[in-house]
């Protein structure tokens, strides 16, 4: 190998609060290589460090509360000793960078244009014009749709992928040497991420840079990245080609990353769901996979028909409704005891304004709800708390979803004595029981949210919604913010109490690979409709509408043997739900192409 | 990615050896908040123990009058021969008493008001557009309008004040009701069939608490400057009581004569008013310490 | 964004009688009588009484409010009750100089101030922004009266390089008209540079704290090139607002300010109104006062669409 | 011209308020009078009223005299001069009074001066003025002979009928047009055109801020030398600035750095910034300076007790309360007499309380006879005056040490003069205690000053009453001359000070304050008039 584009050697990061404070230390004694034209994808769950590293050879961390250690070359010369000044002209010339989240990383106040022309002046010394031209070749190089109109957008008119390709756009505009990609799809809907991801490869191909690619997601590394480094709090656990990795890690906890990996297939021929078999991350010992029943063969305990939840948007003079948002159109399932419902589909579709009408969080315009044959879309104040009570929802985000102030015994109990189904005393019992229930110790009551990790906390959510003994749980992305060891864990937990408490869950998810292991059926939303519905097998295996068909295909396999360059799919619009005063939804017809399963025409 | 995530597994700070090297570590870290705190206190302190060592504010003696500090009247006389030092340290109830009722009052009704205009959809055409009203007054005018024509007593110079401030925390209150409002916990707490006045008073309440006490700060250094202006402006409460501002507004027409009437007053507003500023601004970096520490 | 406009417009009228239904009670509710002032020390209770019904202001209350604002729906604002001058014409005498004090102000306070908060911000925790930001705090913990007598003292009488007091129109030539305004400029700035330079302080902190600043450091850019064009446009939106909520300040300190350097603007108008219960002076100030916070609500809104690309009506 | 300018300025005012400044500021750039020609005066008072009959405010009179004129004016021995009078006949029988003209005399607007425009204006002054509303309870009629004479007809002979029409205190017997003069006498009017040495200039003048008076070129003054309001009224400066200044120490600023000429009352703390400056000069123009005096609501408890009235001579310390204001001794005294020190009804009958000083046991007792039994005594404490205000401060003080419950109500002149019209008691809104205070010469005249009526409910504020006093009064004003005015005034202060209607705070003498060039300032008790002013 010739001399490495980029040399770490011992770095080691530490922070403090402030100057008063100690020290701690976030990234310990790292040293890895990257060659040019090689990618190198760091690889950990949050906590790792693995951001901290690309931001310690940056070097944009805030001085006063970061210190840096060691030594980080980049084609020999030093980067960590480099004055500021000389620091800067690296930065976004020879190294550049792009981030998770394209929502963010972008001057909303700028047009596009000048945000990647800006890069060029600075460090090319191009003229304004010259700069100009350049970014429009580069919008066209990055396969953005009308470069030359588009120079004068502001991000916020642009999708989310779009954004992200402005975003490489910047970060190639001065050649860099090194490019380095942090979590650059961990934001973007599945469809548009193998978009992302290939176009990454190909620019690397064109270019010959290296890339250092930050990612918890396995399926993002078996894709694209050449040699593997896993960290584990600031340590690197084990580092190899990603082959090698993926086939024969060493490290227990290498391995139990890759066995938590819901891998998209892996329940091909099985009927029902099974909980993720679990590797140990200290121990290596392994929990076998287990299968669950089928659901049971009873009238259901949750009817919809033909809801419809619309937003108004406001206009004119005397604010009249203009038009509204059709955000669920037409929509209509049932749930059986015991079941799992998944909806899916991509962000936008309108999967979560569903459970959050079902639970009359959001006021539907129309349709019928029935939990257990009583009418919830018809009820009121007192009626509909009570309704509630069969009907109980988790949430996606495990920190907002626990009110930081109030202790998670009361949190849990709250629901209970609200509803007045016992006594303080009983209440606690109760919740002490469910903490329990949910692998937490009774114990732990008193303690404030802000003591417990993101899995720790989504169990406490569902020990609060379990705490009514409900019939139905309404999961709105309840894994999607966790780690992957701990998404699996909260998977597994939440199998098991369908087993052992009847439940039924309207697990809502974009996570295709998550929702293949959980779900008996599967529902695919689209635009605020259901376009395809039916049980998991046959949802998965013999996708109908072209959309689920995207859908399925778009999901990165973590398996590196597997990677397969693809797709090279329509650039996509920004799908607006928003109609007209006097728009008339089309009449839907529907076909069944098997034993329930259900395609929109 | 934020630090915070990294928080559970980084070895925490070594504990302090003992308590005064922490309060001693605190004062490092909240330099603003450890002394604004001090000198209130202080102030305060001073305020409420006045009668054991301040001497009497009131009686007048115009034959004393304008007389430099001495071992009898510590900052001299005014123009009625009373003493300027008592006066300071009386003045300071006052002053002190209607920066923080001012304070109170204004958080509390603000507060009710804000919390039913953020929560309820149906009164917050109405409310905002009377606190569009009443802030469209120019505050200064209406306090000088109110004190001249309802009479100068404390209570209507606290009630003049109080109005404009009103306003401000209303859609403070508001504006934080409205950002929990929709906050996964609180629909949580109504999925699970809480009672409105608990999801208020549990869970959309206690969001308010921490920007309302930096608010309440702000507000109470600003009453005893409006409250001062207003003096100077002929509208303050009765010459009878002291308080600083009158005081000065009484006493600056003997400033080239006798001008520790003017600055004594004048030192004690400035002081406290900074004081409460700093507090403020400390008890703001402290409660919300993502202003100032960030990765 | 027209209809928003008018529809803002339409709502503007409504907070406007509701101001002056508020202001007109507080006024007749409350004890006094300008017949008596009028009439003098010397007048008889008849005299006044006389007095009181010749001035119409022993017609019922309801009367009075809705003749008014029948008035001022027509644009007339009714006149003094002493001179019997149209308050129009009271408030257009008084109107430029009250408008050169604020003016002033503003060109010096504004740009001030966002130079301090964005130094301040850059530097936050420093000794510079320490310096900076106990300025700011102190400008807001002197009284503007004190601040007004130790600026005549310094640099009117000891200096004896600008005028002490007083209002020279700027048709008389503007070095004076400068000249006059140059002290309560500094006095009515004092507070306003301290509101704008610690909210610009603030907010530029958190922007400071956004992703796409990373973004712009990332991207190599000159550190100046960050604060001006990155961050402080993003910050432009609530420091707008402050400006603009600051003129309702600005508006409230002219009356001290006017008092202190005997300017004759619409604050002392309204102060000699209030003492003397010239009803129509001071309702009529206040309502013009009022309006114009409104429509600078209106303007600072709309301004926001300048700033931010994304904020349509 | 004056009209036509002012009608363009209410056009564009009416046109909206910003629009319109641009005119204002070129109306105002128009005339330019050199510096040096300007007096600019801060007086103690804005001018808020330009009707000096319809108010008896002190600055309104000033006003007037600059614009209007008089028939007679006092010279400085306090005797009336014919002014625009040349001839006045009296009948034998004292019963008719012949007037004319003097020929020449102008208003502003050109219009000669005839006699209906005087009939017209001493009608409206009789109507408005304590004096001449005394006067005219014995006029039988007033008439125009031709265009310059006019008669007044009497029932009875008025002795004082010259002095009155030449009286230099609020009211003054100010000539209007007639058309000015026929209003409503209750109604303020606001034209200001007369035919005095100076002309109200409306354009420059800003409400509140400034008001601005040129020369006039018409006036012709009399050729006898100038002595107080009698003889030639010569306007040397071209123009008179009065700008309002109600900040004391911005207006001692101001004179310091030349931007004005003239303070017609400078606070003694202030004067201190002025001693030993050669350019400034300081003057007593009001020989008899100002009086204080503490009115008592005598239809309410206690002070409806004679003997509660009495405590209040013993309780008050003139010298005290006026040393809490004006400190120096050389600004003020102690004045025991009804019609104030230095004038010509000065007498020391019934002021045993006063020679024996201050004694709040006295009064404590005096109090405890008239059966005060803790009703609260509720004192309006005017804060925007400081002598009034500190004043009512030393008087609780007393009070409270006599052992009354006092109760200070802080309010503005606007909210006392509300006020003090409620006859009722404390309880239901009323009061007990307010102060004021009028020129010293004032209180010299007791058919002028309505307070020295003893009318009790028709009478002025506090109400007392005493028929004795009336009778005195009425003596007072038939008396030939003076001697017997002076023998019956000590009288009539030997049976007040029993009755007491009011009690007094102090005697003070306001300083002028001027830029040393400024001359011929003439000192009257009432007035500050302009005339006779030079510079240089």
């Amino acid at each position: 190998m010739t001399e490495p584009v980029l040399s770490v050697r011992g770095l080691t990061t530490s922070f403090r609060a402030d100057a008063f404070s100690p020290w701690s230390t976030v990234v310990r004694d790292l040293s890895f290589d990257i060659g040019a034209g090689e990618t190198l994808a760091i690889v950990g769950e949050s906590g790792s460090g693995k951001s901290v590293t690309s931001l310690s050879v940056m070097r944009l961390l805030a001085e006063r509360t970061s210190r840096i250690e060691g030594s980080a070359k980049l084609e020999g010369s030093e980067l960590l000793a480099l004055p500021e000044a000389k620091m800067r002209k690296v930065r976004g010339s020879a190294i550049s960078m792009i981030f998770q989240e394209p929502m963010t990383s972008l001057n909303p106040m700028m047009t596009i244009g000048s945000q990647v022309a800006e890069v060029m002046r600075c460090h090319l010394g191009l003229s304004a014009a010259e700069a100009k031209a350049e970014a429009i070749r580069l919008f066209e190089k990055v396969r953005i749709p009308n470069a030359k109109d588009r120079y004068d957008t502001h991000p916020h008119k642009l999708s989310g992928g779009q954004r992200q390709r402005v975003m490489i756009a910047m970060a190639l505009a001065a050649r860099p040497k090194l490019l380095i990609a942090d979590e650059p799809t961990t934001a973007l809907d599945v469809t548009i991420q193998g978009q992302i991801l290939d176009l990454i490869k190909d620019l690397q191909v064109e270019t010959g840079m290296a890339v250092l690619f930050i990612t918890h997601d396995m399926g993002v590394v078996a894709e694209v990245s050449d040699r593997t480094l896993v960290m584990l709090r600031g340590d690197k656990v084990e580092e190899g080609s990603t082959a090698d990795i993926f086939a024969r890690g060493k490290h227990p906890y290498t391995r139990a990353l890759l066995s938590a990996v819901p891998r998209l297939g892996s329940m091909a021929g099985r009927l029902n769901p099974a909980t993720f078999g679990l590797i140990d991350m200290t121990t290596g010992e392994a929990t076998p996979e287990r299968a669950l029943p089928a659901a049971a063969d009873a009238p259901p305990v949750l009817e919809v028909k033909n809801l419809c939840t619309r937003f108004e948007v406001r206009g004119g003079l005397f604010a009249r409704v203009t038009g509204a948002v059709h955000a669920v159109e037409d929509v209509s399932f049932d749930l059986r005891p015991g079941e799992t419902l998944s909806l899916v589909g991509e962000s936008g579709c309108g999967k979560s304004t569903t459970g959050r009408s079902i639970l009359r969080l959001t006021h539907p315009r129309a349709g019928d709800i029935r939990v257990d044959g009583a009418a919830m879309h018809a009820l009121d104040g007192k009626a509909l708390r009570e309704a509630r009570r069969a009907i109980q929802m988790v949430f996606q985000d495990p920190f907002a979803s626990l009110n930081p102030r109030v202790s998670v015994g009361t949190a849990i109990a709250e629901p209970f004595i609200e509803q007045g189904l016992g006594t303080q005393a009983e209440a606690r019992e109760k919740a002490g029981q469910l903490l329990e229930r949910v692998g937490l110790s009774a114990k732990v009551m008193n303690r404030l949210p802000h003591e417990f990790s993101g899995g720790q906390r989504q169990r406490i959510c569902i020990a609060r919604a379990l705490m009514l003994d409900p019939k139905i749980i309404v999961a709105d992305e309840s894994v999607s913010a966790l780690d992957v060891s701990i998404k699996a864990q909260v998977c597994n937990l939440l199998m098991d109490l369908q087993e052992s408490l009847g439940l039924s869950y309207l697990f809502i998810s974009h996570d295709m690979a998550v929702v293949e292991r959980v779900s008996h059926r599967v529902a695919v939303m689209y635009m605020g409709e259901i376009v395809e519905i039916g049980p998991r097998p046959a949802i998965f295996e013999r996708p109908q509408h072209a959309y689920t068909q995207k859908l399925i295909a778009a999901v990165p396999v973590p398996d590196p043997a597997r990677r397969v360059l693809r797709r090279k799919q329509d650039i996509e619009e920004i799908k607006s739900p928003f109609r007209p005063k006097d728009f008339q939804p089309p009449k839907r017809e529907w076909r069944e192409v098997g034993a329930g399963h259900f395609v929109q025409t | 990615m934020t630090l915070t995530a990294s928080a559970p597994d980084a070895p925490s700070p070594a504990p302090a050896t003992s308590a005064l090297s922490q309060a001693w570590l605190f004062t490092r870290r909240h330099p603003t908040l450890v002394t604004g705190g001090a000198i209130i206190s202080l102030m305060a302190l001073a305020a409420l123990a006045a009668p054991l060592f301040a001497g009497d504010p009131s009686t007048m003696n115009p034959a004393v009058r304008l007389r430099p500090p001495s071992a009898q009247a510590w900052l001299g006389t005014d123009h009625l021969g009373r003493d300027v030092f008592a006066r300071v340290i009386y003045g300071a109830r006052v002053s002190l008493m209607v920066g923080l009722l001012v304070a109170l009052v204004a958080i509390g009704v603000g507060t009710v008001v804000g919390l039913v205009a953020g929560y309820f959809r149906m009164a917050d055409a109405i409310v905002t557009r009377l606190m569009d009203g009443i802030m469209a007054i120019p505050a200064i005018l209406l306090a000088i309008a109110m004190v001249a024509l309802m009479g100068a007593s404390v209570w209507i110079l606290i009630l003049a004040i109080v109005l404009p401030e009103i306003p401000r925390v209303v859609r403070l209150v508001r504006s934080v009701v409205l950002s929990v409002r929709d906050a996964p916990y609180v629909e949580a707490a109504r999925a699970g069939g809480t009672r409105l006045r608990v999801i208020l008073s549990r869970h959309i309440l206690p969001s308010t608490v921490a920007p309302l006490i930096v608010q309440a700060t702000y507000i109470c250094a600003a009453a005893i400057i409006v409250e001062s202006a207003l003096s100077f402006l002929g509208a303050g409460v009765s010459p009878e009581t002291p308080t600083w501002g009158s005081m000065i507004a009484q006493s600056r027409s003997h400033l080239a004569r006798a001008p520790w009437t003017v600055f004594a007053p004048g030192f004690a507003l400035a002081l406290v008013v900074l004081s409460v500023n700093l507090l403020g601004d400390g008890l703001r970096d402290y409660l919300d310490p993502r202003t100032t520490r960030r990765a | 964004m027209v209809a928003y406009v008018l529809r803002r417009i339409g709502s503007t009228i409504l907070v406007m009688v509701l101001v002056s239904l508020l202001v007109f009670l507080l006024l007749r509710l409350a004890p006094g009588d300008p017949a008596a002032v009028l009439a003098g020390d010397n007048a008889s209770a008849e005299q006044i009484a006389t007095l009181r019904r010749l001035l119409g202001l022993d017609d019922p209350l309801p009367v009075q409010f809705l003749s008014w604002l029948w008035a001022v729906a027509q644009g007339n604002l009714g006149a003094s009750l002493y001179s019997a001058e149209p308050v129009t014409l009271l408030m257009s005498q008084r109107a430029e100089a009250t408008l050169s004090l604020a003016l002033a102000t503003l060109t010096v306070a504004v740009p001030l101030a966002i130079v301090m908060g964005v130094t301040a911000a850059h530097r936050a925790g420093t000794g510079t922004d320490r310096v900076l930001m106990l300025f700011a705090v102190a400008g807001f913990s002197l009284p503007a009266f004190v601040v007004g007598y130790l600026l005549v003292y310094l640099l009117a009488i000891q200096a004896g390089v600008l005028p002490v007091q007083g209002y020279q129109p700027i048709a008389e030539g503007i070095g004076g008209w400068a000249a006059h305004l140059v002290l309560p400029a500094i006095t009515l700035g004092l507070i306003y540079t301290a509101l704008i330079a610690r909210i610009t302080r603030a907010t530029m902190l958190e922007t400071l704290s956004e992703d796409f600043i990373r973004t712009a450091r990332a991207k190599g850019l000159p550190m100046r090139r960050v604060l001006l064009v990155h961050a402080l446009r993003n910050a432009g939106v609530p420091i707008v607002t402050v400006i603009g909520i600051g003129v309702a300040l600005l508006i409230g300190g002219v009356v001290v300010t006017e008092t202190v350097f005997n300017i004759p603007g619409v604050g002392r108008l309204v102060v000699d109104a209030i003492a003397r219960r010239d009803y129509p002076v001071i309702q009529g100030v206040i309502l013009v006062c009022s309006g114009i916070y409104v429509l600078l609500n209106l303007l600072t809104d709309l301004s926001y669409t300048l700033i931010d690309p994304r904020i349509r009506y | 011209m004056v009209p036509s300018r002012r009608m363009l300025m209410q056009g564009a005012a009416s046109a909206g308020l910003l629009a319109s400044a641009p005119f204002v500021i070129s109306a105002q750039a128009q005339t330019a009078v050199p510096r040096a020609q300007q007096l600019r005066c801060v007086m103690h008072a804005d001018l808020a009223s330009l009707d000096p009959i319809a108010t008896t405010a002190s600055i309104t009179a000033y006003h007037g005299a600059l614009i209007y004129d008089t028939l007679f004016g006092h010279d400085e021995a306090s005797v009336a001069r014919p002014q625009m009078v040349s001839e006045h006949s009296v009948s034998p029988d004292g019963l008719v009074h012949s007037f004319t003209l003097r020929p020449g005399l102008k208003f502003h607007d050109g219009q000669d001066v005839q006699a209906k425009d005087a009939v017209a204006s001493v009608k409206r002054w009789g109507a408005r003025d304590g004096a001449g509303q005394h006067l005219f309870r014995n006029v039988a009629e007033v008439a125009a002979s031709d265009a310059r004479s006019f008669t007044i007809k009497l029932n009875k002979p008025y002795p004082l009928l010259v002095d009155w029409l030449g009286k230099s205190s609020p009211s003054l017997c100010f000539i209007m047009r007639e058309s000015d003069a026929s209003t409503d006498p209750a109604r303020p009017i606001t034209e200001a055109v007369g035919s005095g040495p100076y002309m109200f200039n409306r354009a420059e003048s800003r409400t509140g801020a400034q008001y601005v008076y040129d020369r006039n070129p018409n006036y012709q003054p009399r050729s006898e030398l100038v002595s107080a309001m009698a003889g030639g009224k010569v306007a040397r400066m071209q123009r008179i600035v009065f700008q309002n200044m109600p900040d004391e120490q911005t207006a001692i600023s101001a004179l310091l750095a030349g931007e004005i000429d003239f303070i017609e009352r400078v606070a003694p703390e202030l004067q201190d910034q002025l001693r030993g400056n050669t350019r400034i000069r300081t003057e007593v123009l009001n020989k008899t300076g100002s009086i204080g005096w503490l009115r008592m609501n005598t239809l309410q408890a206690p002070f409806n007790n004679v003997k509660a009235r009495q405590a209040m001579l013993h309780l008050i310390d003139q010298k005290a309360v006026m040393q809490a204001t004006f400190g120096d001794p050389n600004h003020f005294k102690a004045c025991g007499s009804l019609f104030g020190c230095g004038t010509t009804m000065e007498n020391d009958a019934n002021t045993a309380w006063f020679k024996g000083g201050q004694n709040i046991a006295r009064a404590a007792a005096l109090f405890r006879e008239a059966g005060y039994a803790g009703q609260p005594v509720l004192i309006m404490q005017q804060t925007t005056s400081p002598v009034l205000s500190n004043a009512s401060l030393l008087i609780a003080q007393w009070l409270r040490q006599a052992g009354v419950n006092v109760e200070l109500a802080p309010l503005d002149w606007a909210g006392i003069v509300a006020r003090r019209a409620r006859k009722g008691p404390v309880a239901e809104g009323g009061w007990s205690i307010f102060l004021t205070w009028a020129s010293g010469e004032a209180y010299n005249n007791p058919i002028t000053l309505a307070g020295h009526a003893a009318t009790g409910e028709s009478g002025w504020f506090g109400w007392p009453e005493d028929a004795r006093h009336e009778q005195l009064r009425d003596a007072w004003a038939a008396a030939p001359d003076l001697a017997a005015r002076q023998r019956i005034a000590r009288d009539m202060q030997e049976n007040a000070w029993n009755f007491v209607p009011h009690v007094y705070l102090g005697q003070w003498f306001a300083t002028a304050a001027m830029r040393a060039d400024v001359r011929g300032m003439i000192g009257l008790p009432d007035l500050v008039p302009f005339w006779n002013v030079s510079r240089g």
